[in-house]
């Protein structure tokens, strides 16, 4: 007989491992997060699964004002990977609130907006209107923006100007929601900039946004993307990823880290945690695969159990262990599966 | 809600240039109405490519052993379609579907001339047939660059009154192009309504003749797509709305079935400066 | 029956186009080399098919003393990419140009030196023993290496330490020799330190080295590789060493750049020609398929030839030329393959 | 010279845990010697894995219809091995060989203990047909985890004097390890000299015991390859040279096969200090 997947009829038999996982002040009840971007205010995706099921939904940035994006092509697949220049197309933070934080409040999902802005008040305003909103549950700043104030120096490149964003929003949101800044990888130190954003108030990091790459049409001889650069994600980026995450763990040991960029199983999703993240955001995979989010939950779920942990949390950045150091209690390296 | 679906392939046979694949996917059939599409994985489990592929569906059947099979016709692209080429009955592939905004159906009896362009007929023939149960009449014109890519002829000839076919090379029917046929079509069937899908040059051509007459053009657009599902807004195109405001919608979710006057076809591929959003010198 | 590719035995019909590549004062046959690393010292890629069929032979980094790089594992296989941690194990250069260079200069290869040191006094010493070596044709300066005087700092990832190695290797190389600085992309702005080297004396620049990436084995629960981070290569690399190349060409518009990140076909090498490389380099795919040198060689000429190219130098940077310009004499975008 | 060629397979077959495929590679048989390995492309052409795998030659035919074939038998580990064990006759695999240093021969009759673990009889069958031809006797211990991995048992008895099983579970001969016999063997056969390939555990017992009776041993590691060409550098591990200064070498080019004593089993995976060219506090 034909095998079949179907959404939504597999309610994965959840091994008995607590995925609860804190991030600053706030617990969620499991580690796995949409990104940013790559899965729009959750609406579309909660088609294929109950999005509720998910730690939390992270919104496609939003900025202040309503944003047609780019020309296109906007898009362009590359080896294990795709280029985007989206242009932060959006509907603006007043629509924002009214329809897609609304309806995800609604819906009884944990919504982590990000935010996106030209310059530092464009975040302060961004924090402002989301005070209080229902149904927020954490805040990303997505830095990887051009400061029209600085002849379009990247936020995220440059450590005083991540730090100013940083401290305003952190000022301006209340307390109890924690604020997440996203980190580029384009940089020469990654350790510099977190500790910036932290230093300024930053409650956690997420860690990474995309590369900078470009590809060139070679029978029209022009670059593919209209925006000529873009962002490059997906699997092809893992390893850098991983890295960052690696090395920004080991700064600053002490600060959560939610950890992504080509996150395609629960394998993948373990390997960022051993790194140091406290959570993950499966982002491109989902343009493949739209039940992908709750899939590597559920792969997750299983890895860790099969490796005896009892708690996600123990998982979090153990590959740091110094060389001949004893694992936690339960924990054990998988042997030869054969 | 569309589902997603690791189908077995039941057949996968040649039809001119074109292949045509009939997919195991339970759920789809339920749910389809004409211009819908389905997004397939590509590559295997170890591929690097990452991206579904749309094509729009040709047929569904919800009934038999299978519980449900779509099919749909393709010709190879780029990589992704050449692998696609190369599989065999009892493989299996990932199908997301029925996805985006299918053909709006008239609720009184019209007459109705359906334009493709190469594969772009596929899902006009279903179309057709739901056009003939609603008691319509439906003309054809199809083309194609040559003779083996015109697709769904017979299945026309069955189902249409007129039926006109160009092709550029003259292997078939007139040579030239739908649009130069178009306008004695429609003035010969005296048509109230004209669906069209084909590329995109074709799908302009359409509405202009079809808005000269006074009429509406129903097309459905091809804009290159990652995920499909309305996430990632890569296929985005310039439409102007009700409101007389022009906003970039994604194809994939409010398509690809758009009001052809309604889609500005000067701008498509640009961000036009009235769109909501547009850039105001800043960047 | 069966189809068979055996090398040698293809003397592929090449496209009547003037491959020929003006590489700072020297002329190559051809634009296609190997790249540092990927291919030793080119006597193993001569079993299968002629090196003197390449425009250049890069060879490994070599240093002043023999190195024994670093402890296994040095390798894991990622998403269209590969991870490497060799740590320029070498025989030193004394070895090296008795047997190495002796070798490809008695072959007839045009031989590109790729140097690194932990100081500028070894680059320089190793520039000095390479003064005047017969077969000689262009030095390759790997500047991705730790600075043991500036605790570790990698060269490249400053503009100050790669314009002194620069200059210190530029001004004891004889002038008839081309010196190429070779960038690392793991930095904030790519184009800073181009100039700086350049500014230094650089005759042109290798882009790109690999991308700092790392791995974490699942199983052990430890970085895969011992030493823990790698280089990132193969075609996931290609859109970020694209952009790079674009970045560097439109910066400096008239400095040769030696382009390189994940070529595997004729096509990834246009690319990188059209975004502005006067010649490639062909790394990582050698090592799924040996011949590729040739075979991208082979490919490129047919893709130029189809595109209506007669010299190969009108192909580089075009992807630069203004919206609307038209195309030089000859060359044609490619329509619809159908 | 190694050849790189792609040819068609001619079988595939399943030999207890393990697979055994015969590809058309003119060019390979006619430089065999027992002990060459072949690397192998996997995945297809839009393959995320980019690196070869690396497989021991079980068997070489020079002439025939097909102008020469190579035949290796795999076990399913990792992603590529998975691919690999998909393939059908008539698809087409990319396949580069003979690579590697093969074992040696003795010049003179001898009497040699051939040790195999797992898939590593593979390549030690052919040596056994080799140094028999040489008027060399051949004795056999073939070790594995259990029965079903067991490779060439029936090949080996036709070929040898001796042949010792165990498996770790005791579902085939003694439960144990080749190690716990091998003494015994080689006592009761006072043979010359060993060869083994197997896991580096093994090799390095089989080493100590042969070394302990004065006799040589050759063995056939297998270290983690990224282009089994001798152009990466990723291969390597510590071997005492004939000059007695330990380098890190290529067991590509250098190896497969080794003398068991130059290899330094305590380093392995390590830079001991002494090595040519190790980092002196510095780095
Ligand atoms: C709504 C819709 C319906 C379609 N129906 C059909 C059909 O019935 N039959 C058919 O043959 N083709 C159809 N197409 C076009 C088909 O999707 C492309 O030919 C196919 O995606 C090309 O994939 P590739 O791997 O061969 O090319 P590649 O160039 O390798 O594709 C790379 C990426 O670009 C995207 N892409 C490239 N070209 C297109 C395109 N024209 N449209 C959308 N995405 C593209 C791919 O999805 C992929 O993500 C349809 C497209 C859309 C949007
Ligand atoms: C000289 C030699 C001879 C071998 N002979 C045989 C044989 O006859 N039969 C057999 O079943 N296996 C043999 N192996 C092991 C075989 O190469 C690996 O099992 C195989 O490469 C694993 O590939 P994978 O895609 O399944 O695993 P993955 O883990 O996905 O491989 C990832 C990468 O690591 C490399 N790699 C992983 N494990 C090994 C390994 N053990 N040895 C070398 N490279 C590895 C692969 O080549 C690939 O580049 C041999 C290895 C060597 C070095
Ligand atoms: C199409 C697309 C749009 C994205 N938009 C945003 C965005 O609006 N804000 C943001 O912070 N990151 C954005 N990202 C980056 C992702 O959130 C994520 O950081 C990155 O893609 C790496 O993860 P991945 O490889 O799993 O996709 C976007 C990525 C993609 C592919
Ligand atoms: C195994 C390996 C070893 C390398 N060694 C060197 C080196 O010694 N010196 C150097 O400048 N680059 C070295 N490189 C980098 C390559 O020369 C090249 O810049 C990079 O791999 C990107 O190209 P590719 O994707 O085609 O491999 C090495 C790369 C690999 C994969
Ligand atoms: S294809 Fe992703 S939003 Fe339309
Ligand atoms: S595998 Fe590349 S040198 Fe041995």
């Amino acid at each position: 007989m034909t095998e079949l997947t179907v959404r939504r009829d597999v309610p994965a038999p959840r091994p008995r491992v607590d995925l609860s996982t804190r991030l600053a002040g706030r617990t969620f009840p499991n580690p796995v997060f949409t990104a940013s971007g790559c899965a729009a205010a959750g609406q579309e995706l909660d088609q294929f699964f109950d999005i509720t099921e998910l730690g939390g939904v992270v919104t496609k940035s939003i900025m202040l004002a309503p944003r047609s994006g780019r020309a296109t092509p906007r898009m362009a697949e590359t080896p294990s990977g795709m280029l985007n220049s989206i242009g932060l197309q959006g509907p603006g933070i007043d629509a924002f609130l009214d329809k897609d934080l609304a309806w995800l409040a609604d819906r009884g999902a944990r919504a982590v907006v990000s935010i996106a802005g030209g310059s530092v008040e464009d975040y302060t305003q961004l924090a402002q209107r989301l005070r209080g909103a229902p149904g927020l549950a954490m805040l990303e700043v997505n830095i990887s923006c051009p400061n029209v104030e600085d002849r379009g120096q990247v936020f995220a490149c440059d450590p005083r100007a991540a730090s100013e964003v940083v401290s305003a929003v952190r000022k301006t949101m209340t307390p109890d929601i924690p604020v997440f800044a996203k980190l580029s990888p384009d940089v020469t130190d990654i350790t510099a900039i977190a500790r910036a954003c932290v230093d300024a108030g930053a409650d956690g990091l997420s860690v990474i946004n995309t590369l900078l790459g470009m590809a060139i049409d070679t029978d029209t001889m022009r670059p593919v993307l209209a925006g000529v650069t873009g962002g490059l994600s997906g699997p092809a980026i893992r390893p850098v990823a991983v890295r960052c995450v690696w090395q920004v763990h080991q700064a600053l040991p002490d600060v959560p880290i939610l950890g992504m960029g080509g996150i395609r199983t629960g394998r993948d999703a373990l390997e960022f945690v051993l790194a140091g993240a406290s959570a993950v955001s499966v982002g491109t995979t989902v343009f493949g695969d739209p039940m992908a989010p709750v899939r590597v939950l559920a792969e997750l779920a299983q890895a860790l159990a099969d490796r005896g942990f009892e708690r996600f949390s123990d998982a979090v950045g153990l590959a740091h262990r110094p060389p001949e150091a004893a694992l936690p209690e339960g924990p054990d390296p998988v042997g030869d599966p054969a | 809600m569309p589902v997603q679906v690791l189908g077995e392939i039941l057949s996968i046979r040649k039809v001119g240039a074109y292949q045509a694949v009939t997919v195991v996917a339970p759920g789809i059939a339920e749910l389809y109405r004409p211009g819908h599409f389905v997004a397939v994985q590509v590559g295997g489990p170890e591929s690097s490519m990452l991206l579904r592929r749309a094509f729009a569906i040709y047929d569904v059947q919800s009934r038999g052993v299978y519980g449900g099979t779509v099919q749909f016709v393709f010709s190879v692209h780029g990589k992704g379609t050449e692998w696609l080429s190369h599989r065999k009955p009892q493989d299996k592939i990932d199908v997301v579907g029925p996805l985006g905004k299918p053909f709006r159906l008239p609720t009184t009896p019209v007459r109705a001339t359906l334009v493709g362009g190469g594969y772009g007929s596929a899902p006009l023939l279903p179309l057709a047939v739901a056009l003939r149960e609603r008691g319509c009449t439906v003309d054809f014109v199809l083309g194609a660059g040559s003779a083996d890519k015109l697709f769904g002829q017979l299945d026309a000839k069955r189902l249409a009154g007129v039926i006109a076919v160009t092709t550029d090379d003259g292997s078939a029917g007139e040579r030239g192009r739908v649009s130069d046929v178009l306008p004695q079509v429609l003035e010969r069937t005296n048509s109230d309504v004209v669906y069209a899908c084909g590329p995109m040059a074709m799908l302009r051509a359409v509405t202009e003749i079809a808005t000269a007459r006074g009429i509406t053009a129903q097309v459905a657009v091809e804009e290159s797509m990652a995920c499909g599902i309305g996430v990632c807004m890569t296929c985005v195109l310039p439409v102007r709305g009700e409101d007389d405001v022009t906003r970039m919608v994604r194809s994939c979710v409010e398509g690809p079935v758009f009001l052809g006057d309604r889609v500005r076809w000067d701008d498509v591929g640009t961000v036009p400066a009235d769109a909501l959003g547009a850039p105001t010198g800043g960047h």
